[in-house]
């Protein structure tokens, strides 16, 4: 992290005593808005990509992000990690950063909203070059400046949450997707972020490893977790998910808890959508 | 028939000492130079601003639009008409680092854009600083692809420094060409120094090899 | 035409009995960047110079058409020995070892060597003075032994443009080249300041350079030097491109 | 000064002119010959037949591992010693397209490796033979990818025709050392030789960039 | 096509006549065996992946095949197609050819047994330099020497019936992943052959665009093309299938009707994987 933010707890690293629950949460559920995003605007050239999005997430709850391909998910999750910057909108964490996408975004912001979440992508990007250890404590050690001996405690016991504790020194390529996934999620996990962002996580996986990461997430998300989810695994949007967005051409038709949206939408174009997902040969 | 086998034997320690004491060093210290400097090259080039990548463009350009032997000459004959008079080891490893730069920043680039952006982003989520990202996680994926191509150019370079000799440093190619001229028998020691750059070349391709299995470790073969 | 037999005496006159590359044709290789023997008028001109001039005329006697075939130093004994010329006239001077392997004809070029030095230098004033100093070199001249010989470290150098310049740029002391080739270099360009510091007691020979197999094309020559040394024109070319006649 | 650039200019045309009649036409032959003999090499080295595999390895091994100006002399000057005399043009053509042969036939060789796997066997699914599937299938795809490796393999073979002149070819800069040898500034007319090279350069780096584009209508940009 | 076989029909490319319905089978179902394999043995190194997997297919059957991944259905349909090379065992195509390989098999065997069926690729694997027509007429007109005439008015009869007859000069970078694995299927179609293989036809689909391609797979077996198809989609298999097989390590664990195999599997492998299927979360 090059930076501190001054709203920042001390306690950030709970973990700290071997022994402590690596899996916990790192805001404690409280009902508090943890973030809130306002009319993000995102072009690529002449294409307008999202066209005002407004997202509120509290503390411990779960969003899930559903839509067709090309509508804006991805975008809209980079914007919230600091990969993308918005053309205009605003971005608040409780606690900071605040930014307003009006003006040119101070370097020193972009790394703190950065530091906020975590981002869990859809091919998993893990670090080719690294084992399973090195990946998860990459981030703590390199950026947060933790020092090695604690990240790697942590990182074995986070490891060892989702079953890979004896993966540890094998490298990416020597693991299933599923595994490489769950890897993933644990270098996620180890940066302590105030949001986990999921990015289809599951959508490049034999559908008999599917199981095995989703679980991963809901237990997280179980635990108390603040997370933002891009899916198409609708079971899991309907038993984990507290909100669910239904996004098209870059603004948010509808939203609702999972079961007026998956029961009843109001829209007729969330009902075509669910419809292909659900019965595509009807 | 017999003289002249007696000449090539009398001959091949000279021109291997030459290309011990020569070609190899002038190779090896121009090689390590020219790719710190090619991948400054290939970072400008990379460059969103334009004057920046334009001026690497530039260079990279005018290294490879040039024969190295105007290279040579320019640094080492045409330096002093502004004052700087370089001995012949600076001049030529200076020359060399400076080909090798312009050679060898395609070669990165082109690796560093091979790496997926995935890497760079992953390197983001995780709170990275482009520097940081490029240090850690690009860097060392581009130097896996990149160690062919690179050492294809460090082939050339071994043989290019034969062009030294032009400069007054005396390598391989120039103690055969003392050879020939003393004995006349050009054909016959020009193919005992080819005989001599392959074996060099044979000897670094092995090394090449090596490496290659060692960057390899990390992905399915 | 490599595998012409031995020339077996009786040296006839008639062109096709030479053994030549292409018949008819007296084929000869120069260098073609040697100034003042061989050269380009002006650069990219007409192939002109001393030697070109003296080949000529002997083809000439030689009732031979000529044909200039223009490569490096470095390739011109290798092409002579693979039988794709018939004749080096490149200002090649007559030593033992070249004796051995190569027939020459009668010299056309007899020159002393001079050492070249920065004007007022005054450390080199002989052959002597050259012990541990530093000297530019073409390799393929047979000044580049004189230098080692008289113990200075050789440098070696493309031709007498990079020795002239690394003499003035000061990295070496001298330069040890043909009389004649400096001679030249200072009618064209004023004395550039640079000067003679001395001249060697022997003179070199410089003559045209055959194969072996060629002894009645070496005979034939020989001739026809005779005779234009006797019709004055060698000293005629000497003048022209000296000032003075230099074939003996 | 104004000496030097009367020079210049004087000496420009016949150096273009050397560059239009040289090297130009001896480059453009030897890469087109070559590229012919680099493809069949390339499919040489690939193919599971160990002695064929091994020709092809030996024959770039050789090539790459030694210096071009010997590969010159020995067919210009050794091949005559068994009896094979050929003209300096068509000597050099062969020498450098057997240079080119050796050099492109790893760059041809990557770039069909490159080609998916799927897309053999697309071809092969659609009843191709190993021969179709190459010829309609994975060339026309692999052409793409080498046309940046093997513009800098043409590149290099524009520089390295000034070799030519030892055996007997006059081009660009046998023009330029027969100026250089007459007015004895080889300075002044060795840099205006490079920037003649570089301006040769720009051009064909201009076709490049049309060609890639033409190659490049099929996929995303 | 290198050659032809004498018991081939000649009335096989049936379509000639423009106005002919180019989405008819070539094989009229009948109930007769049109495949019969058996004792397959494929092994990579010391892996073995096939071991001794026999398969019957009818004229006009739809054989779906499934099982987790590196269970080898890819390699069974490679074997079938000729792209990959058995150590043992037969196939036997009604017809002809008979390949037994105990033996090396003769080249003209390799290609008439190419000839016979026609591949369906998970990576559609169209030729990308090439425009939708030219990757469709491709196969008839290079290797089957139909008149390039012909061969587009068929091929442009079978892109309308799936519905891209506006694609015809696309090139496949410029169609949607649906679109582009539609114009495999027609690439596939045009060949006329007697079986259609589809190895995962939609797994690397949006799943929005699933529908579309499962739709035209669907079609085409109702109209009575025979098929094997490696899917995950069960509820394809459910639908469409005549037999489904589920394999595991090598071999055939299972085979039966839908229903029975869905339902009421007597196999635990193959309850278990249908569990993780069809309940990621529980
Ligand atoms: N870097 C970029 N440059 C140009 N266009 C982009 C870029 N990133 C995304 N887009 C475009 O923005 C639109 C939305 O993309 P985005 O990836 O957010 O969609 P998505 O909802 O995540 O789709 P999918 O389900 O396919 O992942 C698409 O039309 C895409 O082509
Ligand atoms: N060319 C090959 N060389 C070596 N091993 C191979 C090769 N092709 C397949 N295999 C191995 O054979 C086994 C079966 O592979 P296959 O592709 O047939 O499985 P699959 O059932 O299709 O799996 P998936 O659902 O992942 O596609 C795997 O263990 C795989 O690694
Ligand atoms: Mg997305
Ligand atoms: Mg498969």
């Amino acid at each position: 992290m090059s930076q501190r933010e001054p709203g920042r707890r001390d306690d950030e690293h709970r973990a700290d005593v071997p022994g402590g629950d690596p899996l916990a949460p790192s805001e404690t559920p409280d009902d508090s808005v943890l973030l809130q995003a306002r009319g993000i605007r995102k072009s690529f050239g002449d294409n307008e990509v999202l066209r005002s999005i407004d997202l509120e997430v509290r503390r411990g709850e779960v969003v899930v992000l559903i839509g067709p391909s090309g509508s804006g998910k991805t975008t809209v999750l980079r914007s919230l990690n600091g990969l993308e910057t918005p053309d205009a909108g605003t971005i608040d964490f409780a606690g900071g950063p605040s930014l307003d996408f009006a003006a040119p975004i101070p370097k020193a912001s972009r790394f703190a909203l950065r530091d906020r979440s975590a981002m869990v992508f859809q091919q998993h990007n893990l670090f080719p070059h690294m084992t399973v250890i090195e990946n998860v404590i990459e981030g703590p050690v390199r950026v947060q400046r933790v020092p090695k001996a604690r990240a790697i405690a942590e990182a074995s016991a986070l490891l060892d949450r989702v079953g890979l504790a004896d993966k540890r020194d094998a490298y990416p390529f020597e693991l299933s997707g599923g595994q490489q996934q769950r890897v993933g999620i644990v270098r996620a996990l180890a940066l302590k972020p105030r949001l986990l962002l999921f990015d289809e996580p599951t959508s490049a996986l034999d559908p008999e490893l599917v199981g095995e990461v989703l679980q991963v997430i809901k237990e997280l998300a179980d635990e108390g977790w603040t997370m933002v989810v891009v899916t198409h695994e609708l079971s899991f949007a309907r038993q984990a998910a507290d909100e669910v967005l239904f996004m098209d051409g870059g603004v948010v038709v509808e939203r609702g808890a999972p079961a007026q949206i998956f029961t009843n939408p109001t829209e007729e174009r969330t009902r075509r959508f669910l419809d292909r997902i659900l019965r595509p040969l009807d | 028939m017999n003289e002249n086998l007696q000449l090539f034997l009398d001959s091949f320690w000279p021109i291997v000492l030459g290309g011990l004491t020569g070609t190899i060093p002038l190779a090896l210290a121009s090689f390590a130079i020219g790719l710190v400097l090619a991948l400054a090259v290939a970072l400008m080039r990379l460059s969103k601003n334009r004057v920046v990548s334009g001026i690497a463009r530039f260079y990279i350009s005018v290294i490879r639009g040039t024969p190295l032997l105007v290279q040579l000459f320019v640094i080492f004959y045409g330096m002093p008409t502004v004052g700087i008079v370089l001995d012949p080891w600076p001049s030529a490893i200076i020359a060399f680092s400076l080909n090798v730069g312009g050679y060898a920043a395609e070669v990165i680039r082109a690796a560093i854009l091979s790496v997926p952006k995935g890497q760079w982003e992953a390197g983001y989520t995780i709170g990275m600083s482009n520097g940081t990202a490029l240090r850690r996680i690009i860097l060392p994926q581009a130097a896996r692809v990149s160690v062919p191509p690179l050492s294809n150019t460090f082939i050339s370079l071994v043989k290019d420094t034969s062009l030294a000799s032009l400069i007054l440093v005396t390598e391989l190619f120039r103690v055969s060409q003392e050879i020939a001229a003393f004995s006349g028998q050009f054909m016959l020691i020009y193919l005992e120094a080819a005989l001599i750059y392959w074996l060099f070349c044979l000897v670094l391709s092995g090394g090449q090899s090596r490496l290659e299995k060692r960057l390899d470790r990390y992905v399915a073969t | 035409s490599s595998g012409a037999p031995e020339a077996s005496g009786g040296a006839s006159a008639a062109g096709d009995d030479f053994g030549l590359v292409k018949a008819g044709t007296l084929t000869v290789a120069t260098e073609g960047t040697y100034r003042p023997f061989s050269f380009h008028e002006d650069g990219a001109g007409d192939l002109v110079g001393y030697d070109v001039e003296v080949a000529e005329a002997v083809a000439d006697k030689l009732g031979l058409e000529i044909d200039f075939q223009e490569t490096q130093w470095d390739a011109i004994f290798a092409g002579l020995d693979a039988g794709r010329f018939d004749v080096i006239a490149n200002q090649v001077s007559i030593n033992p070892e070249r004796e051995e392997q190569y027939l020459f004809s009668a010299p056309y070029t007899v020159s002393s060597g001079v050492i070249v030095v920065n004007e007022g230098d005054t450390s080199i004033s002989s052959f002597d003075d050259l012990a541990g100093k530093t000297t530019a070199q073409s390799l393929t001249s047979n000044w580049y032994e004189l230098a080692t010989e008289s113990g200075a470290n050789v440098e070696a150098v493309e031709g007498w443009a990079q020795a002239v310049a690394l003499l003035q740029q000061g990295r070496v002391d001298a330069t040890i080249n043909d009389e004649l080739t400096y001679l030249d270099f200072v009618n064209t360009n004023g004395q550039s300041g640079i000067e003679v510091a001395a001249t060697t007691d022997d003179s070199s020979l410089s003559a045209l350079t055959f194969t072996k197999d060629k002894a009645d094309l070496v005979a034939a020559v020989d001739a026809a030097l005779e005779e234009l040394r006797a019709e004055g024109v060698l000293a005629e070319l000497g003048e022209k491109y000296f000032g003075a006649d230099v074939s003996e």
